[in-house]
Parts: C-alpha cells; sequence; structure tokens
C-alpha cells in the first residue's frame, strides 16, 4: 500500500520536474547556427574540397598512387627539348606536360594522403564544402589548365620526337639488322 | 422538406441499406462496419423519437464497445477471413415459414398501429425522468442489475487469471 | 489531380504563377524519410538536432515513406541494402526527391573499386537528384544540398518541356 | 442563439443548419494551422532549436506549405488493401472529431447543439474515432497498421472508464450533463470553477478542492490516453511501428488524420476546460459588462475558451516533449492499477461530500 501511494508520487513528482526542465528550456535562446545566413568558422586544418594548383605540378603522379581509392588520374607527356616548362614555385623545374589531371570527388575520402607525398604542396585541401551538384560528372574535377588543342599538339610533338629518335635508331642499327618491316611494329 | 424530414430520411436511408449489407455481404469484416452504420443510423434515429438517452446508450456501448469487441473478436481469430460463409438458402421450407410468420406478425403490428401524423416538436431530454425512475422508483432493480454485472466482471477476471 | 497530370504544352501567365505557388508548397515542406545507412547518417541526425536543424528549412523525418517527399541515402549502400533503398523509394508518394549524401552513395566512394559488396553509387537504383560531396560531408555541406534541391524544384513547371 | 439568427437570415432551415456545420470546420482548419505551428515551434525551442524560420516570420507560414504540398501529393492505395474500407477509415475518423464539435460550447452565443447529454455525448461520438482506426488498420493489410490499431482501440477504451468516472463526478456536483449549463454554473471569477469547489456553497466547497484537483488530473491524463498523443503514443509508436495505424496512407488521406488528430486534442482539451475550468467564463469578468456593450460579452467569452483550450493543446505539446513513450504493459497498469481505482475512490468521497 506504502509503495503505491510512493509509485504515484513519484510519478507525479517526477513528471513535473521534467515539465520543469523542458519549461525552462523554452525560453533559453536556441543554439542554432542559421546557416546560410551565418556560418561557423571551419578549424585551421579542415579537410574538405581537394585544389591541385597547376603552375607547380610537376606530374609526378606520387598522389594518384598514394590515394587510397585511387579517384586521381594523372596523365603526362614529355616535353621535347627546347620547349620550356617553366619552374615551380620552390625552384623546381618541370619537364612532364600534364595532359589529364583528374579528381574524381565523389569517390574522394578526404584523407589528405595525397597532401603529404606531393613535391611541390601544389595539391592540397581547401575549406570549400559547398559544392553539391546535381548531375554526378560535375563533381569530376578537372584540373588540367591546357587546353585540347594543345594537349593533341604535346602529344604530337612527342610522338614526332619518339619517331625521330626511332628512325635515328633505326639508321644506326640497319647494318646490323636489315628488317625494314619491323619498323612500324616499334611504334 | 423540413429540416426533420431531412435528417430523418437521411437515417432511414443509412440504417436501411447498410443492414441489407450486412446480411448480403460474404466478407465478415465488411458486415461488422456495416453494422456500425446500422447502430448509428439507429441512434439518430432514436434521437428524432425523443430517446436521446437511448441514443447515447447505444452510441457508446453498441458502437464503443460491442462492436469493437465483435471487431477485435474477428480480427485476433485465425483465418477468420477466410472462412467460407454459406449465404444461400440450405432450409428452405421452414426458413420461408417463419420468415412469412414474422413478415405477417410485421405486417399485421404495422397495419394496426395508429400513427400519429403530427409534426415532429423539437422533443424535450428524457435525462432527467430516466435518472429519477432508476434512482427512485427502480433503485432497487438498478443495484441488483449492478451486483449482476460486477459479478460478471469478477467472475470474467478469474477466469482469466493463469493461476 | 486532374490539373496536376496534365501537362501544358503552352506557358501562360497564370500557369506560371500557379506554378510559383505550387513549387514553393512542395518546396518549403520536404518530409524525410527517417532512414539512415551508415556513417553519414550520423551527420544527418546532427543535421536535424539542435545546432543545425533541418526543421529550419520545414524538413522533418517521418517514419513512413508514404508520407515522405525526399529521401536522403546517407551513407554506404550495401547491394543487399540496395533493394530496400529501391523498396522505399517506390513507396513513396509522387512528387518525390532523392539526396545523395557521401560519397558511398554518390559513386561507392573508397568501395568504388574493389567493394565486391557496395552498389556503386546509388543511382544505379534510383534517380537522384542532389549529389552531396563528402565523407561525409558537414552538416552545412548537407543543408546547401537541400537549397540545392529547393532551387531545382522552384524551377520545376508544369508546362511541357520542349524536346531540345 | 446563432441558429435561429441564420434562420432569420436566410429563411431556410436546412441552408442555416450547413452554415452552422461548417463554422467549427472552419474554426478547426484555422485552429489546425495554428497548432501545427505551435506544435513545431514548441518542440524545437524546447530542444533549443528554432524550428520553421524560411517561409514567412518564423516560419508562419509552415503548415500553409505543408498542406499545400500535401494537396499535391500521390494518393496511394496499396495493391492488397481493402480500397472501400481504406478510403473510407479516414474520413469515419474525421467524423468523429468533427461530431464531437457539435456539442462544444465555444460561447453563450455559439454552441452548435446545445444538448442536455452534452459530455455524454462526445464520449459517444469518439467511439466512432476507434472504429475507424480500427477499419485504417484492417484495410491497410499492414501488420504494423494492424498492430497499432488494435493497440489503440485498447488504449481509448481502457481510458474511457477512468473519465466516466470523472464525468460522473461532476454530474454528482453540478447536477447536468449539458456543457452550456455547466459553463454557466461556473461563471463569475475563477473562484466558481469546479476546479475549485464549483459554486457548492460552505465548507463542502473548501473540501471539494482537493477531490476536484485530482479528478481534474486523473480526467486530464486520461484525455492525453484518448488523443494518442505522446507518453500515449503507443498506436503510432514510430520507433515500433513505423507510423501504426496510418502507415499506409499519403497524400490527403493521411492529412485527414492529422486534422484528426488535432482536432481530438482540442476536443479532448475543451471537455476539460469546460468541465473544471469554467468553460467559456471569463476568470475575472466582462470587459463588455464594464463599458456596457453586451454584443462584447459572446466574442470575449469564445476569446477565453480558445485560449484556455490552446493551452491545454501546448500541456499536451510540452508533455509530448517531456516524457518518453509507455511500454504497452506500462499504460495498461497506469489504467487499471492508478487511474481507475483513484477515480472511483474520488467518485465515493465525492458523493459522500455531497449527500452530507
Amino acid at each position: 500500500m506504502q509503495e503505491y501511494f510512493r509509485n504515484i508520487w513519484q510519478g507525479l513528482s517526477t513528471v513535473l520536474t521534467g515539465m520543469k526542465i523542458t519549461f525552462k528550456h523554452l525560453f533559453v535562446p536556441a543554439v542554432t547556427i542559421q546557416y546560410p545566413d551565418v556560418k561557423v568558422p571551419l578549424p585551421e586544418r579542415v579537410r574538405n574540397r581537394l585544389y591541385v594548383n597547376m603552375d607547380d605540378c610537376i606530374g609526378c603522379d606520387q598522389c594518384a598512387r598514394v590515394c587510397p581509392v585511387n579517384c586521381i588520374t594523372i596523365e603526362t607527356v614529355k616535353s621535347v627539348p627546347g620547349e620550356d616548362l617553366g619552374k615551380t614555385s620552390n625552384g623546381k623545374k618541370k619537364a612532364l606536360w600534364v595532359t589529364q589531371f583528374e579528381i574524381d570527388i565523389a569517390k574522394c575520402c578526404y584523407c589528405q594522403l595525397c597532401v603529404f607525398p606531393c613535391p611541390t604542396e601544389c595539391i592540397y585541401m581547401t575549406d570549400v564544402y559547398e559544392f553539391s551538384e546535381l548531375e554526378r560528372e560535375n563533381l569530376n574535377f578537372n584540373f588540367v589548365t591546357l587546353s585540347k588543342e594543345e594537349i593533341l599538339q604535346k602529344k604530337e610533338n612527342y610522338a614526332k620526337l619518339e619517331a625521330e629518335k626511332a628512325a635515328q635508331k633505326a639508321a644506326a642499327a640497319k647494318p646490323a639488322v636489315a628488317n625494314p618491316e619491323q619498323k612500324p611494329t616499334d611504334n | 422538406m423540413n429540416l426533420y424530414d431531412f435528417i430523418f430520411y437521411f437515417f432511414a436511408a443509412l440504417t436501411i441499406v447498410s443492414a441489407f449489407f450486412v446480411v448480403t455481404t460474404k466478407n465478415i469484416i465488411y458486415a461488422a462496419f456495416n453494422l456500425l452504420l446500422t447502430f448509428f443510423g439507429v441512434a439518430g434515429i432514436y434521437v428524432l423519437l425523443g430517446a436521446d438517452f437511448l441514443a447515447i446508450v447505444q452510441l457508446i456501448i453498441y458502437v464503443g464497445g460491442i462492436l469493437i469487441l465483435m471487431l477485435f473478436g474477428v480480427m485476433l481469430t485465425n483465418k477468420i477471413t477466410n472462412v467460407q460463409i454459406k449465404t444461400e438458402a440450405s432450409f428452405v421450407i421452414p426458413a420461408s415459414i417463419g420468415v412469412g410468420l414474422f413478415a405477417g406478425v410485421l405486417i399485421a403490428i404495422l397495419l394496426k398501429t395508429e400513427w400519429r401524423n403530427s409534426p415532429a416538436d423539437i422533443p424535450i431530454s428524457t435525462l432527467v425522468p430516466i435518472g429519477k425512475l432508476l434512482m427512485e422508483e427502480w433503485a432497487f432493480v438498478f443495484i441488483l442489475l449492478g451486483v449482476l454485472l460486477l459479478i460478471a466482471l469478477i467472475g470474467a477476471a478469474s477466469i482469466a487469471r493463469k493461476e | 489531380m486532374g490539373l496536376l497530370d496534365r501537362e501544358f504544352t503552352e506557358d501562360n501567365i497564370v500557369i506560371s504563377k500557379v506554378d510559383d505557388f505550387l513549387n514553393w508548397g512542395r518546396l518549403s515542406s520536404l518530409w524525410q524519410v527517417g532512414f539512415g545507412l551508415a556513417c553519414c547518417a550520423i551527420e544527418m541526425m546532427a543535421t536535424s538536432a539542435s545546432h543545425y536543424d533541418f526543421d529550419r528549412f520545414g524538413v522533418i523525418p517521418r517514419p513512413t515513406p508514404r508520407q515522405c517527399d525526399v529521401i536522403i541515402i546517407s551513407g554506404t549502400v550495401t547491394f543487399k541494402m540496395a533493394t530496400r533503398v529501391k523498396r522505399l523509394y517506390e513507396q513513396m508518394p509522387d512528387p518525390k526527391y532523392v539526396i545523395s549524401m557521401g560519397s558511398c552513395a554518390n559513386c561507392g566512394g573508397p568501395y568504388w573499386e574493389h567493394g565486391y559488396h557496395v552498389l556503386k553509387g546509388v543511382d544505379r537504383v534510383i534517380p537522384v537528384d542532389v549529389y552531396v560531396p563528402g565523407c561525409p560531408p558537414r552538416p552545412e555541406a548537407l543543408l546547401e544540398g537541400l537549397m540545392k534541391l529547393q532551387e531545382k524544384i522552384r524551377n520545376e513547371s508544369l508546362v511541357k518541356k520542349a524536346i531540345v | 442563439m446563432i441558429f435561429e439568427f441564420f434562420a432569420d437570415l436566410l429563411g431556410s432551415q436546412i441552408l442555416s443548419a450547413i452554415i452552422i456545420a461548417a463554422l467549427p470546420l472552419v474554426f478547426i482548419i484555422l485552429y489546425v494551422l495554428l497548432a501545427n505551428w505551435l506544435e513545431r515551434k514548441v518542440s524545437a525551442h524546447m530542444q533549443d532549436r528554432l524550428g520553421p524560420m524560411r517561409v514567412g516570420w518564423h516560419g508562419w507560414l509552415q503548415p500553409i506549405a505543408d498542406m499545400i504540398k500535401i494537396l499535391q501529393k500521390e494518393d496511394i492505395v496499396a495493391k492488397d488493401a481493402d480500397r472501400k474500407l481504406f478510403s473510407a477509415a479516414p474520413v469515419l475518423v474525421f467524423v468523429g472529431c468533427y461530431a464531437a464539435f457539435a456539442a462544444i460550447p465555444f460561447s453563450s452565443a455559439f454552441v452548435g447543439a446545445d444538448l442536455e447529454l452534452g459530455l455524454l455525448y462526445i464520449l459517444a461520438v469518439s467511439s466512432i474515432v476507434v472504429a475507424g482506426i480500427l477499419m485504417a488498420g484492417w484495410a491497410s493489410n499492414n501488420k504494423y497498421a494492424l498492430i497499432g490499431a488494435v493497440r489503440s482501440a485498447a488504449q481509448i477504451i481502457s481510458y474511457e472508464i477512468p473519465t466516466v468516472f470523472i464525468i460522473l463526478c461532476i454530474i454528482i456536483v453540478s447536477g447536468t450533463l449539458n456543457l452550456t449549463t455547466l459553463s454557466e454554473q461556473q461563471s463569475g471569477t475563477f473562484l466558481n470553477w469546479y476546479i475549485l469547489g464549483g459554486d457548492v456553497e460552505g465548507w463542502k466547497k473548501f473540501a471539494l478542492i482537493p477531490f476536484m484537483f485530482i479528478g481534474f488530473i486523473v480526467m486530464y491524463i486520461s484525455s492525453v490516453a484518448e488523443s494518442n498523443r505522446t507518453p500515449f503514443d503507443l498506436p503510432e509508436a514510430e520507433s515500433e511501428l513505423v507510423a501504426g495505424y496510418h502507415t499506409e496512407y499519403s497524400g490527403m488521406k493521411f492529412a485527414m488524420y492529422l486534422f484528426a488528430e488535432y482536432a481530438n486534442m482540442f476536443v479532448v482539451s475543451a471537455l476539460v476546460v469546460a468541465m473544471f475550468l469554467g468553460g467559456y467564463q471569463s476568470p475575472f469578468g466582462y470587459v463588455g459588462d464594464l463599458i456596457n456593450v453586451p454584443w462584447l460579452i459572446p466574442i470575449e467569452q469564445f476569446f477565453w475558451f480558445t485560449v484556455k483550450g490552446l493551452f491545454f493543446v501546448f500541456v499536451q505539446m510540452w508533455l509530448r516533449w517531456t516524457l518518453p513513450r509507455l511500454r504497452v504493459d506500462q499504460l495498461m497498469a497506469l489504467c487499471w492499477k492508478y487511474l481507475i481505482p483513484i477515480a472511483f475512490v474520488n467518485l465515493l468521497i465525492i458523493s459522500f461530500l455531497m449527500i452530507l
């Protein structure tokens, strides 16, 4: 019997205590950050969208190799002698034309592993996080600065160089191996 | 058309149509829900006849209690929706005799009754007279019925107990 | 729903005003399926919670897909789950929208190459409206994705689009 | 009364009856829009959030946007659902709540039907809601819907018993079941409200106060349970039953459940207000009396009734965001082991007091 009344009392008093707490919170100012108008400052080393500074990229492919999810695709073409590719900001000489540098940011897992091996510190994570897209293809970022024609030309140049080299080799080797039919298959 | 006529025909149609469906439908759940409408229509007619207490009690007990109990029974019983309900006549001759007799009695009553044709006036509530009668004249019967219900309640509880 | 089912072949001022009104209703009360898949779901819950407050945009989680407008695919969709996701999507009444949240839902994420068990992008089973990148996306990123979806709804029309 | 006024104005009883019947509908729609917004704002602020903010000032257009959206939604009827009952169930549920509005005295000038049996009438029509919910659960052909419906029916039927006991207490003290008479008996200041002993004279009034207070609490708890609100929202417990009996409903049919739920919240609050807190009576007296403008009084009464009703609707929301959901056995234990004995003893004590 005593238990019964204690139960009633406990039930009522705990409900009232709870109601007091919620009523107090009714007048506590909200902690909500009203996002599009107010944005929280991000922490310093926040990891968000990747960005590649192509001016500094030497096409070393290290970031692509270290990427755990293989979301970076790099394709390079060797430069021909006489072309000046310029220098990176920390003094390295560029030797490769980067004809393809794509990061499929949809696959990226924001681990920052690609940032550390970069010798020129040209790939880094920015604080941009608002880049949702209506099409998935738009999340495949292409960082190449060269135009399509330029890429084609670079490829042609290199092919020509190779062909010349091959021709020279063939010319040097012609006395030894008289087999001109093999030349096209070399390329 | 008078407002009361309108309401009366509405409830009468509701009662008759839904009662017809209760009898003819093969789906037991449909029958139960049509019974709800029948009860509701009958309650409406009770109100128009000036028996407002009866109407409310009809709603509380039949709709709120018995019908819900029936629905519970139907829904919680295994496979009751698959049971084939026989709707074709099986005992034609005895049934038609019985129905004929019953219909005859009903028609006789219908014809013999002197129907009042006075226009419907707003009925006075029967609540206070019923309360007075129950508490004064029929107090003993009332209490007796209460005790009977209590016994039934206790009996049900003791049957339902596991030990 | 006769008006809405019919597609108008011509644009006119009445229809475009009605359009704006109906679109406004749809975009400001996107009810979400209370449905989370993986780690992104934690972030989605954070978006619903006090600091980011999805309710500001009129988004409230509804328990049943029948009463929802938007499904947020929050996290890795395994093959086993993909059938469920598809069923949930099919149970939602039109007009319905899909937000794909996080790398895994967008294209399989870390599992896109060698994940024997992961659906490579939820858009292989259901049509996605907005892709929110991130692993997982910040709550703000999800809110931004929602606002992009609202923009998309705002530009919807009853007028039949001319075939370009 | 307002019915005669319209009958004189239009010259047709049928037309005026339709208008009278439509007035609560207008009230329900406006009230549901307000209550929906209030619910979201209250819930948000109790959790230190803001709630709807993006449409209109502090999101006041939110319920309107919801309604426009729900109008556009596809109306799904599942393949295995029972089409007829599935469509009839939301109507039945809404009709039950709407019918209860007929007997609610909004003010001395506007009460849909001045029934002698007002209190019992409201109880009776709310049993139609139970049938509608059961119909929804069965017609959906969905296990969650059926479990939710059966739970709901069990819950509402159980909690009707303490409600009836408390109504009996009020009958014994007031001698009437008519909600308008009940309100008239509590006129004057708030000292005449039945929660403070009513217009009973002498020491009995003070002796009644604690028992009336107990009655009020029991009545309020069971009324929250009857309108299926948290902490008694087992019929639509989303963590166990998806959405209970309206799991399969979408579009306008779901909106009818929404309307019915909010309307039901107001009905039970109005019942509590009419029984214990003076009905439409002002707690202090009327401005209309002070400045001698008699037509102002019914408007003031309407104001007070709505304010009191909305306050108890607010308390229901307050409870919802305070308390967790009960288990089924706890729900039944609360009803059968606590509320019913307390209400019964309360009834005995009050009748004993009134005999003395």
